[in-house]
């Protein structure tokens, strides 16, 4: 029931914008719904940790504790995203960049972006799965070219192409696995259902299943941002508005990472070869480290931190494709702790573009003398994103070189390599950004955001910061179980 | 717990803690009541006290206990654990810190109050978080307290000016020190690896105890202990990994720069040191590791002071001086090593103890010198040794207290930088029981090289003192130099007096210094007879060579003060005083002095190989004949600028990915898609 | 039952209208006029529709019947408007222009064919469908498009590949496993028809942006 | 070697004996230097004690203090002369292990003159006068390499005993080592070179020299006057005298007494009078061959006795043990 409800309530809040999305009380509104969504998405965490997996819409909808997980993250970043674009969208207005008209669509779009990824997770039915996922990108085109610069309109062309024709590749995936699946399933909608398949995978047709995971793999990778199919990300997520490049980077990366691990799963089981642990860890590895090196010639900053989204999404699949109940922990750890991370990055790049009027690194300066609160924020933002301690990113990044030292000891220097020359890049850019506190007289502080402001970044950064230095036992079993429906066995 | 509240690890807890609180409230406290600065500063100096003694019961009580907090990361807690070892470096924290944060007390009354509070601040995270890298008995919480602990300096740095140039260094700091952690990260992974699959391991493999039970292969121990000496080593200025410390330690406020050079490189020391005892295990560490770090020690010893002697400027003499002092620690556990795993436990531990004195030493005097560097910037406003001269006269209290600072680092007796290079000697005398040549020989070079950068160094202090606080000022600010306040002098005072005390009475210090080394060695050092008492040094009883300082002293005080007193005591009113002679050449100004760097003229022509030097003579016919020398740190032309440039290539070679045309995206994502496919079918 | 006994062979009917595709997919690969791309575009629904219609009737699938339908009416007269409309009113006319020239591109396709007929052979001789050796059809026709979209310069010639792609998938779901569930194909035509109307916002946008759709407009420089 | 001797009164008279006699032979030996080089020069020699003679014309005069000194330019000249008196109580050479040996080994002995050395220095900068401000960095120029070169040399005899201490030092010659090894040689002729550069000796520098742009030890002195200055020469003056008994003690320890039996005492003191005297006329000898060296050279002569001395070293190893 509640499985249903969490998809009615952005459905409705998207009906509802899409209607009135032009009034002045609409983003407060859009607030309540995603809040609600947030609420709902926690009560059906806990029911899925106390009851077990749940199922609806004649098994075409089924939760469990994986789903659950990455349902959480969606619906808390989703909520404190929401409360950025209100600040966000405030000041745009200000600057008068924005009409009613493209409020209304901003909004709308963007409950129907967050059903789309609620829909992803919650599906049971890879078919739908691949509708869903298809859905969000084409909410999130119009909203990637909603500042309707030429560079937007050229960003979201770009993203829409090439995400178009992965997804394609994916869906030839999706038909694959049905061709396959249908012989021990027999023919009609079971064949499509994650749940039965789980149950046959081991009869699955290796041959067949080998080709459609290289077209998931190819097809959800290219929305993921694996090297060398993420040529999208930069730009949409540079010319995007911020809260979308936030939720694009926070959300939708998982969501599609999501996606391949449920495929991943079935792989697995039906052929008895490392071949889909090598695909990922070889995307992974060839993602790191190409965008490692790519960060230094960024001038755009929001096109640095996309690569650096690009960079931890490849740690994320390398973890998974290591396997082993550590590696995928800390996958799982680093996926959950990038949402949180990366969104408050971009919070603060928002308001940053927002006073210095540009994301041309080279324009931005002296932030720290300015907004001193934007400059400990993104600070404290790209020590946690570049994997320093108490940050639970560096919790995941040790236990991913743990595992891989194991697994693949020599491309372990490479990753270090990498790490080192992100970290290097990255906070060089934000010192010379924040640019020291010289209190040169005509740069006065400008007028200080309010509280409201700085909540979602301190929120997330915190939660964050709790992860790395006191996690919630509870919220391990959930990760454990998580792991277990990834097909891990966890021993000892 | 009741049990456990007794302990000098919850002491030494409780004490960081109220340090961290009393720091930040303080801090928060300040922004409101500016005048607090001092009681504040006292408080804290108070509560490092307070680690300073639950160290020295930890020492003296041998105590070794182990503590479980919740919190951390699952299945892995926070480990705590207050072994002899993490007591001599609370002692040492705790020693130095009290005299730095007396002497800030005194230092931070004319700053701005946004300064002040920042620096409060600043300075308890690190403590606090220094202090946690001592205690700390596992991976992760390890990792954490470490990197924190950087971070916490890079943010020290920062609150010097705010220049470009300090941002660099802070910059420069905060990614050597991280790149560093990167490589003791993987070493940790590396020992955490078991035969057991790895379904089986769970995170609390990442304990100390755990990790300490690794069977690595002799290439992976290998592997394991080089990583951990490059890791800590980017903290503690190995070369050639130093480059940031040069910068850094003059460019923060002198509170922080005394900190970060009397204690933060000690914290890389004692990572070393617990990581390659503990962590890899004696058993499994190499002889020829032993010998490289000995080598590399020497080596990075004269490397120091010769940069040292060349510097002008006090603050950044003294962060060269480091390196020095640093190179010395290593090549004496580098020759521990050697010793131990050649079997011959009695000198290794000798080596070893003398190693961790020299760093309780360091700790002292070099802080007590950064205080005293700071002094004389402060008073006469300049920075540059040229600019300075004739301090002694302006402020004879604090100048005799920096010349004790001096004497101790020249490795003078009755000082303690004696005492500890004497150990050090005797120990390196002790290869005669080594068998083969290369083993007897790099032993050789160690001690040539140690004596050899003993004797820079004091060339280097005579430098400092004598250009610095001797002669006739060299500027208007010289001229109006001014005593510093009592709070400062106290501090530099407390460290004075610990330097002195650690310089007379080496005997107890060793003894306990033995204390925390046998338990890494698994000897311990025979006790002299009793004949020999407290005030000896008799490290290899009963035919070893002996020395006394205390004794020593006693003999020269005795038959000059006599003297001294009786002649200045009859004659002083009578003397008649008139201008210097100077051979006749009458008119005397700071101008007529040999400069800093008529000191580094022999240096530099006589080890060219050490520097990088842009020489400008002018030609006899040049009308306005210009003389321009520089001299630069050979890393950056020969390591670190080619290592950007290749870092710069490849970032321009993967620009090319990037075409920016959708066709050519799609042709990836085409042949993506047609390679994997392919390599699927047919292999 | 085996689902042998349930399916008769491959009727030769079946087999001739995937050749068919395969070549209107080559057609749209050698086209040069934009309108007869579209042409080509509905002629391909067209062929569609029968091969859903023949492969219904051999397999008596009853859903198939609606998707036949579906189909007739979504491809063959829907879309086919929409773009024709699209044409007119932005005033499209004439030679598409190509990045890499026509005969290249054919023996590209070529290869490609082959190579799709390759990795299938193994899927084809597990398949008990009336349709066997059909998947290697709809590969060849995704990659073709696929190859169209990579060599076309225009942005409306890159939407045709991109629907052409839909097509061949259709086409292969259709003949691999007759056709997904009910509830995911009306997913998927849900999606490419949202994708359409989406097509057609932007090309007003970049009208009003760039006045022209050459895809040069729409490469950002690299310098970026 | 026990702190506590057997016969307590009598070592400690002995070693009382030990500093008179370098207090008052110093001057001596350094007018036994200053005759034969007179002799060796075709000159008339001034006498024997023609240095006493200065020393105590300088106490007679009154002191003239320099304006704008310190405390250290009054302090260094007594703390120089007594570390100097002190150490005769130290090293043995009347006696194999005098009372306060243990005291100080070697190493602690080369510590104790460097420290001499580091006052001196600091006392001659201490005004300011460029001169003053030239002796004390050329005394340090000359000193940071025979400082290690003494202690290379300290080591490659203490090898033999394995310890520092000169008493044991000694000892280990006594177990019949013939002192005539290769390592021993090369150290002994390490050992000459750092003795002419440690005690300013042509060919460093020209002890009977004002000309102020060649000069070191001199220019450290060049502001003093009176008792002070006479305190500084008398204590270089038992700074030579030491560094040539603890040559003696390394190199020719032949005849010193083991025991504290009068005779034997009484020959080892004849000894080593006649020592002393050989070695003064070699001296003499050896400054009236040599000319003075530039200044920029004398790093490259005391390098050589560094190197000689570390080369000593590895020869012990590698061909002795």
């Amino acid at each position: 029931m509640i499985l249903v409800l969490i998809l009615v309530v952005p459905m409705s809040g998207a009906l509802f914008l899409g209607l009135w999305g032009h009034k002045r009380f609409a983003s407060a509104v859009n607030i309540l719904f995603s809040l609600v969504t947030f609420a709902l998405t926690l009560l059906l965490a806990i029911r899925v940790d106390t009851q077990g997996p749940l199922i609806a819409l004649d098994e075409n909808l089924f939760v469990d504790s994986l789903s659950s997980l990455f349902l959480v993250i969606t619906g808390g970043v989703a909520a404190t995203t929401s409360f950025f674009s209100l600040r966000y969208m405030t000041i745009e207005g200000e600057h008068g960049h924005l009409t009613p008209e493209r409020t209304r669509l901003y909004l709308a779009l963007y409950q129907l972006f967050v059903l789309t990824m609620i829909v992803v997770l919650a599906s049971n039915n890879l078919g739908l799965l691949w509708v869903a996922l298809e859905g969000a990108t084409l909410a999130t085109v119009l909203l990637v070219g909603w500042t309707r610069t030429p560079a937007a309109i050229k960003a979201s062309w770009k993203y829409f192409i090439l995400c178009g024709v992965g997804i394609a590749q994916a869906l030839f995936g999706t038909i694959l696995l049905y061709f396959a699946s249908e012989k021990t399933l027999g023919p009609g909608g079971t064949a499509l259902l994650l749940t039965h398949l789980l149950t046959v995978k081991t009869q699955l047709e290796p041959t067949v299943i080998s080709l459609a995971f290289v077209f998931f793999v190819v097809g959800y990778g290219t929305k993921v941002g694996l090297v060398p199919l993420h040529n999208w990300l930069p730009d949409a997520h540079a010319e995007g508005p911020t809260p979308i490049s936030a939720v694009l980077s926070g959300l939708l990366l998982n969501v599609a990472l999501y996606a391949i691990l449920r495929v991943k799963i079935l792989a697995d089981g039906a052929l008895h070869s490392p071949m889909p642990s090598d695909l990922l860890m070889g995307f992974g590895f060839v993602s790191v480290l190409l965008a490692s090196i790519s960060m230094w010639k960024r001038q755009d900053i929001k096109r640095l931190f996309a690569y650096s989204s690009i960079e931890h999404m490849g740690l994320a699949t390398l973890a998974f494709g290591i396997g082993g109940p550590l590696a995928t922990f800390a996958g799982l750890l680093h996926m959950t702790t990038h949402s949180l991370v990366k969104s408050a990055i971009f919070f603060a790049v928002g308001h940053i573009v927002q006073t210095s009027g540009s994301q041309k690194i080279p324009s931005i300066r002296e932030i720290a003398a300015r907004t001193p609160g934007l400059s400990r924020a993104l600070l404290t933002g790209g020590l946690a994103i570049t994997g320093l301690p108490p940050f639970a990113l560096f919790a995941s990044e040790l236990l991913i070189m743990a595992e891989a030292i194991k697994r693949i000891p020599y491309a372990v220097p490479f990753l270090l390599l990498a790490l080192f020359i992100t970290f290097g890049v990255l906070i060089f850019r934000i010192l010379e950004m924040s640019g020291g506190e010289t209190a040169t007289p005509e740069i006065s502080p400008s007028r200080s955001h309010s509280r409201l402001t700085f909540f979602p970044i301190w929120i997330h950064l915190g939660m964050a910061l709790l992860l790395g230095t006191f996690f919630p036992a509870p919220l391990y079993e959930i990760y454990q179980k998580a792991i277990l429906s990834l097909g891990v066995s966890i021993g000892g | 717990m009741t049990s456990l509240s007794a302990t000098p690890l919850f002491f030494s807890l409780s004490t960081l803690l109220a340090l961290l609180v009393t720091g930040l409230a303080g801090a928060w406290l300040l922004t409101r009541r500016p005048t607090f600065a001092t009681p504040i500063f006292l408080l804290l100096s108070l509560e490092t006290l307070a680690l300073t003694f639950s160290g020295l019961r930890g020492l003296l009580a041998g105590s070794d206990i182990r503590l479980v907090l919740p919190g951390g990361i699952p299945d892995l807690f926070i480990h705590l654990r207050q072994d002899p070892l993490a007591s001599f470096f609370l002692l040492l924290l705790g020693g130095a810190s009290t005299g730095v944060l007396l002497f800030s007390a005194g230092y931070t009354k004319d700053m701005a109050t946004k300064r002040v509070a920042e620096l409060l601040s600043r300075t308890t995270l690190f403590l606090f978080f220094t202090g946690g890298v001592f205690l700390a008995d596992d991976a992760y919480s390890f990792m954490v307290f470490w990197e924190v602990m950087a971070v916490a300096s890079f943010f020290l740095i920062l609150s010097g000016d705010k220049t470009p140039e300090v941002r660099r260094a802070g910059y420069l700091t905060l990614l050597l020190a991280h790149g560093g952690s990167l490589l003791i990260l993987a070493s940790f992974a590396l020992l955490s690896i078991r035969e057991t699959p790895s379904s089986i391991v769970s995170l609390s493999s990442f304990s100390f105890e755990a990790l300490s039970q690794s069977h690595l292969s002799p290439k992976g121990a290998l592997l394991a202990s080089l990583l951990f000496l490059l890791g800590f080593g980017a903290k503690a200025g190995l070369l050639p990994l130093h480059v940031w410390l040069p910068l850094a330690h003059p460019a923060a406020p002198t509170p922080a720069s005394a900190l970060l050079s009397g204690v933060m490189l000690k914290a890389a020391i004692y990572g070393l040191i617990r990581a390659l005892f503990e962590l890899v295990g004696l058993h499994q560490l190499a002889s020829s590791f032993g010998i490289l770090l000995m080598v590399t020690g020497a080596f990075m010893a004269l490397f120091g002071i010769l940069h040292a002697i060349l510097q002008s400027a006090p603050k950044a003499l003294l962060a060269y001086s480091s390196l020095e002092n640093i190179g010395i620690i290593l090549l004496g556990t580098g020759l521990g090593i050697l010793y131990l795993k050649t079997g011959h436990p009695l000198p290794g531990t000798l080596a070893l103890s003398a190693a961790l004195f020299h760093a309780l030493n360091h700790a002292f005097f070099k802080s007590l010198l950064f205080l005293g560097a700071g002094t004389m910037i402060h008073a006469t406003g300049e920075t540059n040794l040229n600019r300075m001269g004739g301090l002694l006269r302006h402020m004879p209290r604090s100048g005799t207290l920096v010349l004790l600072g001096v004497l101790s680092i020249s490795g003078i007796p009755p000082t303690n930088g004696f005492a500890s290079e004497w150990l050090l000697l005797q120990a390196t005398l002790q290869a005669r029981d080594l068998s083969g040549t290369i083993q007897r020989s790099s032993v050789l070079f160690g001690a040539a090289i140690l004596v050899l950068a003993s004797a820079l160094a004091a060339m280097a202090f005579l430098k400092f003192f004598g250009v610095g606080y001797l002669g006739l000022p060299r500027s208007e600010g010289a001229k109006a130099a001014h005593e510093c306040s009592l709070l400062e002098m106290l501090g530099m005072g407390w460290l004075a007096l610990g330097s002195l005390l650690l310089g007379l009475l080496p005997g107890l210090v060793l003894k306990e210094v033995v204390k925390v080394v046998s338990p890494l060695t698994a000897t311990s050092l025979t006790v002299p007879p009793e004949a020999y008492g407290w005030a000896w040094l008799l490290p290899l009883p009963p035919a070893g060579p002996s020395s006394s300082p205390l004794l020593l002293l006693a003999l020269v005080g005795i038959l000059t003060l006599p003297v001294f007193w009786l002649y200045w005591g009859t004659r002083r009113g009578k003397m008649r005083s008139a201008p210097p002679w100077g051979c006749g050449y009458r008119e005397l100004s700071g101008r007529s002095q040999a400069s800093a760097e008529s000191f580094a003229q022999p240096i530099r022509h006589f080890f060219p190989v050490f520097f990088s030097m842009k020489r400008h003579l002018p030609t006899p016919e040049d009308p306005d004949p210009v003389f321009d020398l520089s001299v630069e740190d050979p890393h950056w032309p020969l390591l670190y600028r080619p290592l950007f440039r290749l870092f710069i290539a490849l970032a321009e070679a993967a620009e090319r990915v990037r075409s920016g045309r959708i066709s050519v995206y799609l042709i990836y994502s085409f042949t993506t898609l047609i390679i994997l496919l392919s390599v699927l079918r047919w292999h | 039952m085996t689902p042998s006994l349930l399916h008769p062979p491959t009727s030769p009917l079946v087999g001739f209208l995937g050749s068919a595709l395969l070549l209107s997919s080559f057609a749209m690969l050698a086209m040069r006029r934009m309108g007869s791309l579209v042409r080509i575009f509905a002629l391909q629904g067209i062929l569609l529709t029968l091969s859903t219609l023949s492969v219904a009737l051999a397999a008596k699938e009853p859903h198939l019947f609606f998707s036949a339908l579906f189909t007739l009416a979504f491809k063959v007269l829907l879309l086919p408007f929409l773009l024709f409309r699209l044409l007119e009113r932005l005033h499209i006319r004439g030679e598409v222009e190509v990045l890499l020239n026509v005969p290249t591109t054919m023996v590209a396709g070529l290869f490609v064919v082959v190579f799709s007929f390759a990795l299938s052979a193994p899927i084809s001789e597990m398949a008990n469908t009336v349709s066997r050796g059909l998947i290697g059809v709809g590969l060849a026709a995704l990659l073709l498009s696929f190859l169209m979209m990579i060599t076309r310069r225009k942005a409306v010639t890159q939407v045709l590949g991109f629907l052409g792609m839909e097509n061949a998938l259709f086409f292969s779901a259709i003949n691999a496993t007759y056709g997904m569930p009910m509830v995911v194909e009306l997913g998927v035509a849900f999606d490419v028809l949202v994708g359409t109307f989406v097509f057609g916002i932007f090309f007003f946008q970049i009208r009003e942006t760039f006045e022209s759709f050459d895809l040069k407009h729409m490469d950002n420089t690299p310098t970026e | 070697m026990a702190l506590i001797p057997t016969f307590p009164s009598f070592g400690w008279t002995i070693s009382l004996l030990q500093m008179l006699f370098v207090i008052f032979l110093a001057p001596l030996l350094y007018g036994w230097i200053g005759v034969v080089r007179a002799i060796l020069q075709n000159r008339r020699p001034a006498g024997l004690l023609q240095p006493w003679r200065n020393i105590l014309r300088l106490l007679r005069k009154e002191t003239i203090l320099p304006e704008g000194h310190s405390y250290l330019f009054l302090f260094v000249p007594p703390l120089f002369f007594f570390i100097m008196a002190g150490a005769s109580l130290l090293i043995p050479f009347l006696m194999v292990s005098p009372p306060l040996a243990p005291v100080a080994d070697a190493v602690t002995l080369v510590g104790l003159f460097s420290l001499a050395r580091f006052a001196m220095a600091a006392a001659a900068m201490d005004l300011g006068t460029p001169f003053g401000d030239m002796g004390g960095r050329r005394e340090m120029m000359v000193a940071f390499l025979t400082e290690p070169a003494t202690l290379m040399i300290l080591f490659t005899v203490s090898l033999w005993s394995g310890s520092t201490a000169i008493p044991s030092i000694l000892h280990s010659f006594s177990l019949g080592h013939s002192p005539f090894h290769p390592s021993l040689l090369i150290a002994a002729m390490a050992f000459i070179l750092v003795f002419l550069g440690e005690n300013a000796r042509l060919p460093i520098d020209n002890p009977s020299t004002h000309l102020e742009l060649t000069m070191i030890h001199e220019a450290m002195l060049l502001e003093y006057s009176g008792p002070l200055l006479a305190l500084m020469e008398w204590g270089s003056m038992q700074k030579l005298l030491l560094y040539l008994l603890l040559g003696i003690d390394f190199f020719a320890p032949l005849g010193i007494s083991r025991g504290l039996s009068p005779l034997s005492l009484l020959v080892g003191l004849v000894a080593l009078l006649g020592k002393l005297f050989v070695l003064g006329a070699g001296i003499a000898l050896i400054e009236s061959i040599f000319a003075k060296l530039r200044i920029f050279r004398i790093p490259e002569f005391t390098a050589l006795a560094y190197l000689l001395s570390t080369l000593g070293f590895l020869l012990h190893f590698v061909l002795e043990v």
